[in-house]
């Protein structure tokens, strides 16, 4: 193959490549411990490479479709799909291109990391083959153009998902949280089910263009909206469907807590999808409502998360409500986006900006989020406990996790010159002028999630040595690397925000409010 | 240590009481209101030994307080002064014997300069800051 | 409220303590110009009519207790109940001190924390000055003297189990032996006992 | 709402300060040389708040009319006098008086007063000037 | 940004961050000497904060046992680093910022956050249980007086942004057009609540009484800084000065933006120079009304009762003001 | 092991108060905390023990004098006057009148100096400093005065046994008087800021309540049982000295707002008007001062063979600043004492510092101890341990702690 020809089938290899390794995991895993740790250490760079490669692309030549089994990509899907619709189109815009650069750090520092940290655990096979499934199915979830497709990759996602939260089988808990999360995304997936049957049996398409442009907003196409949007909001944790966060995030893996992020972050993707993409135009008289209902949640998420927060005394569970939290921010934004698309100059003047904040917000969360969970195994893998109380004293021996702790805790809580700053600072400097009661809510909340994570601080790293943990040194390199690898993105983001708003986020926003383009893209001028 | 020309400028003083009947405390005390006011020599109370640079002891040492003494001693940074206010803490005074009492204070820590009173008014107790000052300077010059 | 004249309250008490009852008297001291006096009354007992007498006094007028006194009389210690009725109103107080005679042979006295639960301080302290064991004292603890104070030496008392002279710690001499001689002085060895 | 102290504070601004300027109103560069400017007469010292007649200061003693009687040693309550037997006379630790009088009142050969000196402070506590006799 | 624009920023750099430690320490001074005569004392030298810092600087530092020791010395160095890059931000007179197209009051008051923070972490870093308490009260506190600071930026920048102004957050555009020019009578009202809101939220930032329960002495024997001395002291004492300078100078900014050469028709040097002493004044003034005055005349609220204070009615308070504001924009 | 030391040390080393304004003799506190609330509390003193009892059983009568004078630096008269007078009565030695009228004239200038400290340390425990700089101000006109009358600012070595060392001449009436003058003038200002101010008002009101029941039952004294409506002044309930001629009532919050509430806010309203009633009893006593010898036996030498001879037990009591002190004395024909107890004031008052303490809040500590004035006012010195008494506070919990006081605000 050629390096073109590698260019030319990235969506796909996006997709084989993970897939490829997942399968052959256990192949060479029975060889031997090393050759495992290579094969998956080649295989997620391989992954995150054909990525960011991918994204790359796309920011700069503009959307990539790609058919999987079509002679040309030129000739992608026939006017009267009629036929066989379920083929595989991946249609990969700013909007996916920013989920896949996200998926592709993440999944490469969080793998690096879990290289070590799960060393020590039994069934290493099944648990790389069920990351790498993970991966695909976050990957497929934001690559594909095609509704179907899309509930397959939920999927999987799910599926490997649920699977590796139960991965601890010694822990009867961990089953207990797997089989929540599984049925929970089960139960979401049937919902989704159902709405493309609902659409399939109406228009008779199934890919995500084609659907949008014959959209008529029947009762029945309600019935499909609500059935999109409850599960994937579950999905994505926001306030009232934030009840499994805590249980699985906590008992997961660390790894794959941060994983489950972004997958979490994907199912977002799913949800602005469909209500900017699939339904766009529809809503359009109906803007404002829509988007306070969006507002709304943010607001909620925001809040009760940070305070259902604050009492926690595991780390994790803790961490897993400031996800909630976080998830508001970014539903306020592209809330108030969507409350004003309809007016022109009110989107000019703020609402593309508040969006814009948000889904910036998105990538910053993934990265600093990833990198608090991957300190909190840290933590764990050191002191065997994520209890706060019983925690203390860690900063005399683990100085790295400690700094990495701190970066995570000061971006999350929006403090300059870290990334998540430069994500809500766009959001208070926009949603204020749609009401500038939610900016200062949203000010409160960054101060509360402060305080919350000086208390966690506090209880994990300061204070005299522990007798208890003696023997806790720092963490291996491998996992260092993991965590630095995504401090580090922290601290770019933070530190330079206007390139890669300017370089990833605009144009995602743009491909994102800018629904006609998506549809063209596939059916051509319209 | 090295002493400094601003040391004496500016003392950061813990007062200390270990053991006294309250009257030098007090008058201590009334030396930082406005009457007196050492705050004009740059003298500042201060509530951390960590932040101090004078000791302004009172008391004949009882023995729960000499550890403490000790250790609050122990805690001030270099270089330090150590004034002994009232005539308890110097000799033990009215309670010159007992089965309770560590002192006096210059048996538990090195002393720099004596106040005598029971107690001293409070601007004996500047003149004994001053003194204090003067033994520094003289420090200086020799070191 | 009617008052009662010192005199009665020994009545009053006497009844109340029965047998126990050993001896009382009533003083009186006046201080100013005119002449007003200040009432006392000292009523001695024997252990077991202490809480009656004090119930029948409570009954009288809830007394304030202002101290619990205690001397070592060398075969025995007395504990001295300080008392105060009629307090609040002009010059009309009272002082009634029930004094209690233990051998030192059994120094227990049953607590009064139940009655007036102010005497916990005064109890406490007569535990650790003088070696007297209050029974049912709700708090047993020292009070005053440091943790490290050698168990089974009591400084009020006047015996062997007083303060041994060892523990005395004489202040005053400290750095005086390197004085240098009076002048005029001779010889300076006597002056270095000192 | 009430604040009683806002216009007393501004009011004292406008004042002049309660303070007694003892010994200089502040610090002076160097103390040693200040003691000498004022030795010299060339700088004048802030005297303290004056003190009432009968103020209770240093112990001074004649130690020639002194006939070692001992009964201020009965009356000190602080041990800080004692007798010297070679001269029969009395030694008074200044650093241990607690300026009760008691002595100066039952001495009969009024040897011991009490003067209105107070500013005593020494680096050492048996110097010249704080043991008598 | 090119070469000369460098050397610009670094020496624009250095000149605030002397300007911000001298005029710092030269208000504590004032501060220290004000005070002393309201009580009626004589007061120490107004130079006595630079001999303080003098002195600490040649103390000995100690690093208690318990305590993280680099974190502890860092702590203070970054309080220090990150109070002087706000100055950076801040215009002076008619000097304009030097990141005058970056800054604004958002990211002023986050910055103004970090400060805090490191003097929470150095203080948990130390490993006392006083400072424990008092990095805690100091959230609480953090938390307390921000919903009022955000709700007064907030009123300013919906003002400016309804007023059409390019960068409502900006204190340059404050600057150009200052508030109460704009308003009518009810949004003077207005303004004037969140004026004082500002002139309230400066203590609690500040840490002085009333609202200086972390740093109670009383309670918690100096809080966060029990167990610092000599030179990491000493900074945090810098840094400390320098964010007054920055709070009352946003304050400043805020509501009083004028000058004094443009009413004096002057030329540019003298100008710069008159203004420079202008702004120096109403530091001094806003200093001696939201510092000085207020915390020697009021006792110290209960960690509790700060709460309420702020949240209860000054974030009252301030929403009022918000509220009047813009009440008084839809009806002109 | 290092950490067992460490949790150990670490609250001793952080409870050493600064000593500054608050006169403090160090007791050490524990607290069971909820939060930042406090469960229950208790105390240990006896810091400052120094045995004085014991030392004066060593020693003759009239050094006992100055000893018991030394109890305690505040009240300079307190002890010594209590301790003569039960040595007089048991020697049955009459003091003559005038002296009893200038024990009581010393004994409420006393009283109107301590108030003034108190009311200024207490402002400086609530963090403030001016009114704590103005009461102490005010103040240093009573020291002067005290100084002139005595020769002393604070111990003022008056009282002997059978009267007192220093005559109050004519000659030293005007300049009382105009002190007095002065002090009326100021206590309009003092009170005003005291009991009007909003911020002393929201720290003080319904803080460190002590019911009635509990006044009487757990025997404090002074205003701290006064303010909590337990009329009881030995003043007033015990004729002596120049009192006995006088016409007292007891002082109660409720003179001034009609109501007891017995919170600090009280106290600090018994003590603002016994600063008043002071100055009237002065005034009194100026001009009904008789003439007469102030000392019954001026030579010390026959005074204590006398002393010698003597025998019996008596109790003599003083009203001080902070409530009744009483000294028990017994004498038995030798030189010193047979028996010597002293009882100061903050001993009775001790225990009502448990039912102020619990149920309030951390930050309020330090006012509360400090509002039965004892002396100890500093809580710096507080040492908080324990969760369930024995253990001690460990970081974590203090951390805990406050961090549920965090969430507790935050959710309400
Ligand atoms: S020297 Fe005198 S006044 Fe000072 S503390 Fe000792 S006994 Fe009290
Ligand atoms: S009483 Fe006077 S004469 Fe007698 S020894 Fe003492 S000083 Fe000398
Ligand atoms: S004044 Fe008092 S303490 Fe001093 S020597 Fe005389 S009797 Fe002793
Ligand atoms: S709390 Fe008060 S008394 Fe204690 S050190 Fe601070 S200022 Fe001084
Ligand atoms: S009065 Fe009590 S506390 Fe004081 S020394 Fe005597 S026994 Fe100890
Ligand atoms: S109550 Fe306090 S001030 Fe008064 S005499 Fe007793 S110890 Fe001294
Ligand atoms: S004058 Fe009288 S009392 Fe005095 S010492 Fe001589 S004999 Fe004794
Ligand atoms: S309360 Fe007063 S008398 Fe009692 S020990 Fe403390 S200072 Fe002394």
């Amino acid at each position: 193959m050629t390096i073109s020809s590698i260019a030319q089938h990235l969506p796909a290899l996006l997709i084989a490549v993970p897939l490829l390794t997942a399968f052959l995991t256990p192949l060479i895993g029975g060889v031997n411990r090393t050759l495992r740790m290579l094969w998956v250490a080649l295989g997620i760079s391989a992954t995150s490479a054909i990525g960011l490669a991918l994204a790359w692309k796309v920011f700069t030549t503009g959307t990539v479709l790609y058919v999987f089994g079509a002679a040309a990509v030129g000739q992608v899907l026939p006017m009267d799909s009629g036929g066989i619709p379920i083929r595989i189109i991946f249609e990969v815009d700013a909007f996916s291109a920013l989920m896949i650069v996200i998926a592709s750090i993440s999944a490469f520092a969080i793998t690096m990391y879990s290289l070590v940290s799960e060393s020590e655990c039994s069934g290493q096979d099944g648990f790389y083959a069920l990351l790498f499934l993970l991966v695909v199915g976050i990957m497929g979830m934001v690559a594909t153009g095609d509704l179907f497709n899309f509930f397959v990759f939920l999927e999987i996602s799910s599926l490997a998902g649920a699977a590796l939260v139960a991965y601890r089988v010694d822990k009867g808990v961990a089953v207990e949280a797997g089989l929540k999360y599984a049925l929970l995304s089960t139960l979401g997936a049937l919902c989704v089910l159902i709405a493309i049957g609902l659409l399939f049996a109406q228009y008779n398409a199934l890919n995500l263009a084609t659907l949008a442009s014959r959209l008529q907003f029947t009762t029945l196409d309600k019935i499909a909206l609500a059935l999109l949007i409850v599960p994937l909001a579950m999905k994505c944790g926001a306030v009232p469907m934030h009840f499994w966060t805590p249980d699985t995030y906590a008992t997961a893996p660390s790894s794959i807590t941060a994983l489950l992020v972004v997958s979490s972050q994907a199912s977002l993707y799913g949800l602005f999808r469909v209500l900017f993409s699939l339904y766009g135009h529809l809503v359009q008289f109906n803007y404002a409502t829509f988007g306070w209902f969006v507002i709304i949640l943010g607001v909620l998420s925001m809040f009760v998360g940070v305070t259902m927060a604050i009492p926690q005394k595991d780390v994790k569970r803790l961490m897993a409500y400031h996800a909630v939290s976080q998830t508001g921010y970014m539903l306020l934004g592209v809330g108030v986006g969507l409350a004003v698309l309809g007016n022109r100059s009110a989107l000019n003047a703020y609402g593309l900006t508040a969006m814009a904040g948000g889904i910036f917000h998105i990538i910053n969360h993934a990265m600093y989020k990833g990198l608090l969970f991957l300190t909190a195994g840290a933590i764990f893998y050191r002191t065997g406990t994520r209890n706060l109380n019983k925690l203390g004293g860690l900063g005399h021996t683990m100085p790295w996790t400690m700094v990495f702790f701190m970066i995570g805790a000061l971006a999350i809580a929006g403090i300059p010159p870290f990334n998540g700053f430069a994500s809500k600072l766009m959001i208070y400097e926009s949603v204020f002028r749609f009401s500038p009661f939610l900016s200062i809510v949203a000010m409160v909340v960054s101060i509360l999630t402060l305080a919350s994570f000086v208390k966690v601080f506090h209880s994990i790293f300061m204070g005299p040595r522990r007798e208890e943990f003696a023997a806790a040194r720092e963490v291996p390199a491998a996992m260092i690397f993991g965590m630095a690898l995504l401090a580090v993105v922290v601290m770019l983001f933070g530190l330079f925000p206007q390139t890669f708003i300017d370089g990833m986020i605009t144009p995602a926003v743009t491909a994102l409010v800018d629904r006609g383009a998506y549809i063209s893209a596939i059916l051509g001028g319209h | 240590m090295r002493l400094s020309q601003t040391l004496g400028k500016s003392l950061w003083t813990f007062l200390f009481n270990s053991g006294s009947c309250n009257g030098c405390e007090i008058e201590m005390v009334a030396a930082v209101t406005p009457r007196y006011d050492v705050e004009r020599f740059g003298l500042k109370l201060v509530g951390s030994p960590r932040h101090a640079d004078l000791l302004l002891i009172t008391g004949p040492v009882t023995r729960k307080m000499a550890p403490r003494l000790k250790l609050v001693y122990e805690q001030m940074p270099d270089p330090k002064i150590v004034v002994c206010v009232g005539v308890c803490g110097i000799s033990g005074g009215t309670f010159y014997d007992s089965y309770n009492l560590a002192g006096p204070v210059d048996q538990i820590i090195p002393v720099d300069v004596y106040v005598p009173g029971c107690p001293p008014r409070p601007e004996a107790i500047i003149h004994g800051v001053v003194t204090a000052l003067a033994k520094l300077e003289q420090a200086e010059k020799v070191s | 409220m009617k008052m009662l004249a010192p005199q009665e309250i020994v009545d009053v008490l006497k009844e109340a303590a029965g047998d126990a009852f050993k001896e009382a008297r009533c003083t009186e001291w006046a201080e100013g110009v005119k002449g007003n006096k200040s009432r006392q009354v000292w009523i001695r007992l024997d252990r077991k009519a202490l809480r009656p007498a004090l119930k029948r006094l409570i009954e009288i007028h809830f007394p304030h207790l202002g101290v619990i006194s205690c001397t070592d009389l060398g075969e025995e210690v007395e504990l001295l109940y300080h008392l105060f009725v009629y307090y609040g109103v002009p010059h009309s107080e009272i002082m009634v001190t029930l004094a209690v005679s233990l051998p030192k042979t059994d120094l227990s006295i049953p607590t009064i924390t139940d009655l007036i639960p102010g005497a916990l301080v005064s109890e406490r302290e007569k535990q650790e000055m003088m070696g007297i064991r209050v029974e049912n004292i709700p708090d047993g603890r020292r009070m005053f003297l440091p943790d490290d104070f050698p168990e089974g030496v009591y400084p009020w008392r006047k015996d062997a189990t007083g303060i041994p002279s060892d523990m005395v710690k004489e202040l005053w001499t400290t750095g005086r032996e390197n004085l240098k001689p009076p002048e005029g002085a001779g010889a300076t060895e006597e002056e270095k006992k000192e | 709402m009430s604040f009683p102290m806002i216009p007393e504070l501004l009011g004292q601004l406008l004042k002049k300060p309660a303070t007694n300027p003892f010994p200089a109103p502040q610090l002076p560069p160097t103390i040693t040389g200040y003691l000498k400017a004022v030795g010299e007469g060339k700088a004048t010292m802030n005297p303290p708040v004056p003190v009432p007649p009968n103020m209770r200061g240093k112990m001074v003693y004649n130690r020639g009319t002194c006939i070692g009687c001992s009964l201020c040693i009965k009356v000190c309550p602080a041990r800080a006098i004692e007798l010297v037997p070679q001269t029969k006379k009395v030694r008074i630790f200044v650093s241990q008086c607690i300026n009760c009088g008691q002595c100066t009142e039952v001495c009969p050969k009024n040897c011991l007063n009490l003067s209105d000196e107070f500013l005593i402070a020494d680096t050492d506590r048996y110097s010249d000037k704080l043991v008598l006799g | 940004m090119n070469i000369g624009n460098l050397i610009m920023v670094v020496v624009g750099t250095g000149a605030m961050a002397l300007f911000g430690i001298v005029a710092g320490l030269f208000y504590m001074g004032i501060d220290r000497v004000l005070v002393a005569r309201m009580q009626a004392r004589i007061g120490p030298p107004l130079r006595q904060p630079f001999i303080d810092m003098a002195k600490l600087m040649t103390k000995q530092n100690i690093v208690p046992a318990n305590a993280i020791p680099w974190l502890f010395n860092a702590a203070p160095l970054v309080a220090l680093a990150s109070s002087i890059s706000i100055m950076l931000y801040i215009p002076l007179g008619s000097f304009a910022p030097i990141f005058r197209g970056y800054g604004d009051l958002i990211l002023i008051v986050y910055l103004l956050v970090i400060p805090a923070l490191a003097m929470v972490v150095g203080g948990l870093a130390s490993g006392s249980p006083y400072a424990t308490i008092g990095a805690q009260r100091e959230m609480v506190t953090m938390i307390s007086y921000e919903l009022p600071l955000a709700t007064t930026i907030i009123a300013f920048a919906w003002k400016y942004a309804q007023l059409g102004l390019d960068n409502p957050f900006s204190l340059a555009t404050v600057a150009a057009t200052p508030i109460w020019s704009q308003v009518g009578p009810l949004g003077f009202v207005g303004c004037l609540l969140l004026l004082v809101t500002m002139i309230l939220v400066t203590p609690g930032e500040l840490g002085k009484i009333p609202f200086d329960t972390p740093e109670a002495e009383t309670e918690l024997a100096g809080g966060l800084l029990v167990e610092y001395s000599g030179r990491n002291l000493a900074l945090f004492y810098l840094s400390l000065g320098v964010k007054a300078i920055v709070l009352t100078a946003v304050v400043v900014a805020l509501f009083f933006p004028y000058n004094l050469s443009s009413y004096l028709a002057m030329s540019a040097l003298p100008a710069r120079l008159v203004d420079g002493a202008f702004f120096l004044v109403k530091i001094f003034v806003i200093m001696f009304f939201s510092v000085s005055l207020i915390r020697i005349a009021m006792a110290r609220f209960r960690i509790t009762q700060v709460v309420d204070v702020y949240w209860k009615y000054l974030g009252a308070l301030s929403l009022v003001g918000l509220i009047l504001v813009m009440v008084d924009s839809f009806i002109r | 092991m290092k950490t067992l030391e460490i949790k150990k040390t670490a609250p001793y080393t952080t409870q050493i108060g600064p000593a500054h304004p608050a006169l403090k003799e160090p007791v050490m506190f524990t607290f069971e905390l909820e939060g930042e609330r406090i469960r229950k509390a208790d105390f240990a003193p006896g810091k400052a023990h120094r045995g004085i009892e014991w030392m004066g059983l060593r020693r003759n009568c009239v050094q006992i004098v100055y000893l018991a004078e030394r109890i305690c630096g505040i009240c300079g008269i307190t002890h010594s006057l209590s301790f003569c007078r039960a040595i007089e009565q048991v020697a049955q030695i009459q003091v003559s009148n005038r002296a009893h009228y200038i024990r009581t004239i010393v004994g409420e200038l006393e009283r109107i100096h301590s108030h003034l400290l108190w009311a200024g340390v207490a402002a400086h425990e609530l963090g403030f400093d001016s009114a704590f700089y103005l009461a102490w101000r005010v103040r240093e006109n009573v020291m002067d005065l005290l100084e002139y009358l005595t020769g002393n600012r604070v111990h003022y070595a008056i009282i002997q046994i059978g009267g007192v060392r220093r005559d109050i001449t004519p000659d030293m009436v005007p300049k009382i008087e105009e002190s007095l003058k002065f002090f009326e003038g100021v206590y309009g200002k003092l009170a005003s800021i005291f009991l009007d101010d909003t911020t002393i008002q929201m720290r003080c009101r319904d803080c460190g309540v002590l019911t009635p029941e509990e006044a009487l039952k757990l025997c404090p004294v002074g205003p701290t049982a006064r303010a909590s409506g337990v009329r009881k002044d030995v003043r007033v309930d015990h004729p002596y000295a120049a009192y006995a001629d006088l016409e007292l009532q007891p002082v109660t919050p409720d003179q001034l707002t009609g109501e007891i509430r017995g919170d600090v806010y009280d106290r600090i309203i018994v003590r603002l008007l016994e600063v008043k009633q002071s100055i009237g009893i002065i005034r009194q006593c100026l001009a009904q001062m008789p003439d007469g010898p102030i000392l019954a036996v001026p030579k010390m030498a026959l005074l204590l063979a006398q002393l010698k001879k003597a025998e019996g037990e008596a109790v003599g009591r003083h009203e001080a600043p902070r409530g009744e002190v009483m000294h028990y004395v017994r004498m038995g024909k030798q030189e010193s004492p047979v028996a010597w107890k002293v009882k100061a004031s903050s001993y009775s008052n001790y225990m009502s510092w448990v039912p102020m303490l619990e149920g309030e809040q951390v930050a309020d500590i330090p006012i509360i101890v400090a509002s039965i004035d004892p002396c100890i006012s500093c809580t710096d010195r507080v040492t908080i341990v324990g969760d369930q008494g024995a253990q001690v506070w460990t970081k974590e919990e203090l951390h805990r702690l406050s961090v549920e006081k965090t969430r507790q605000l935050q959710l309400g």
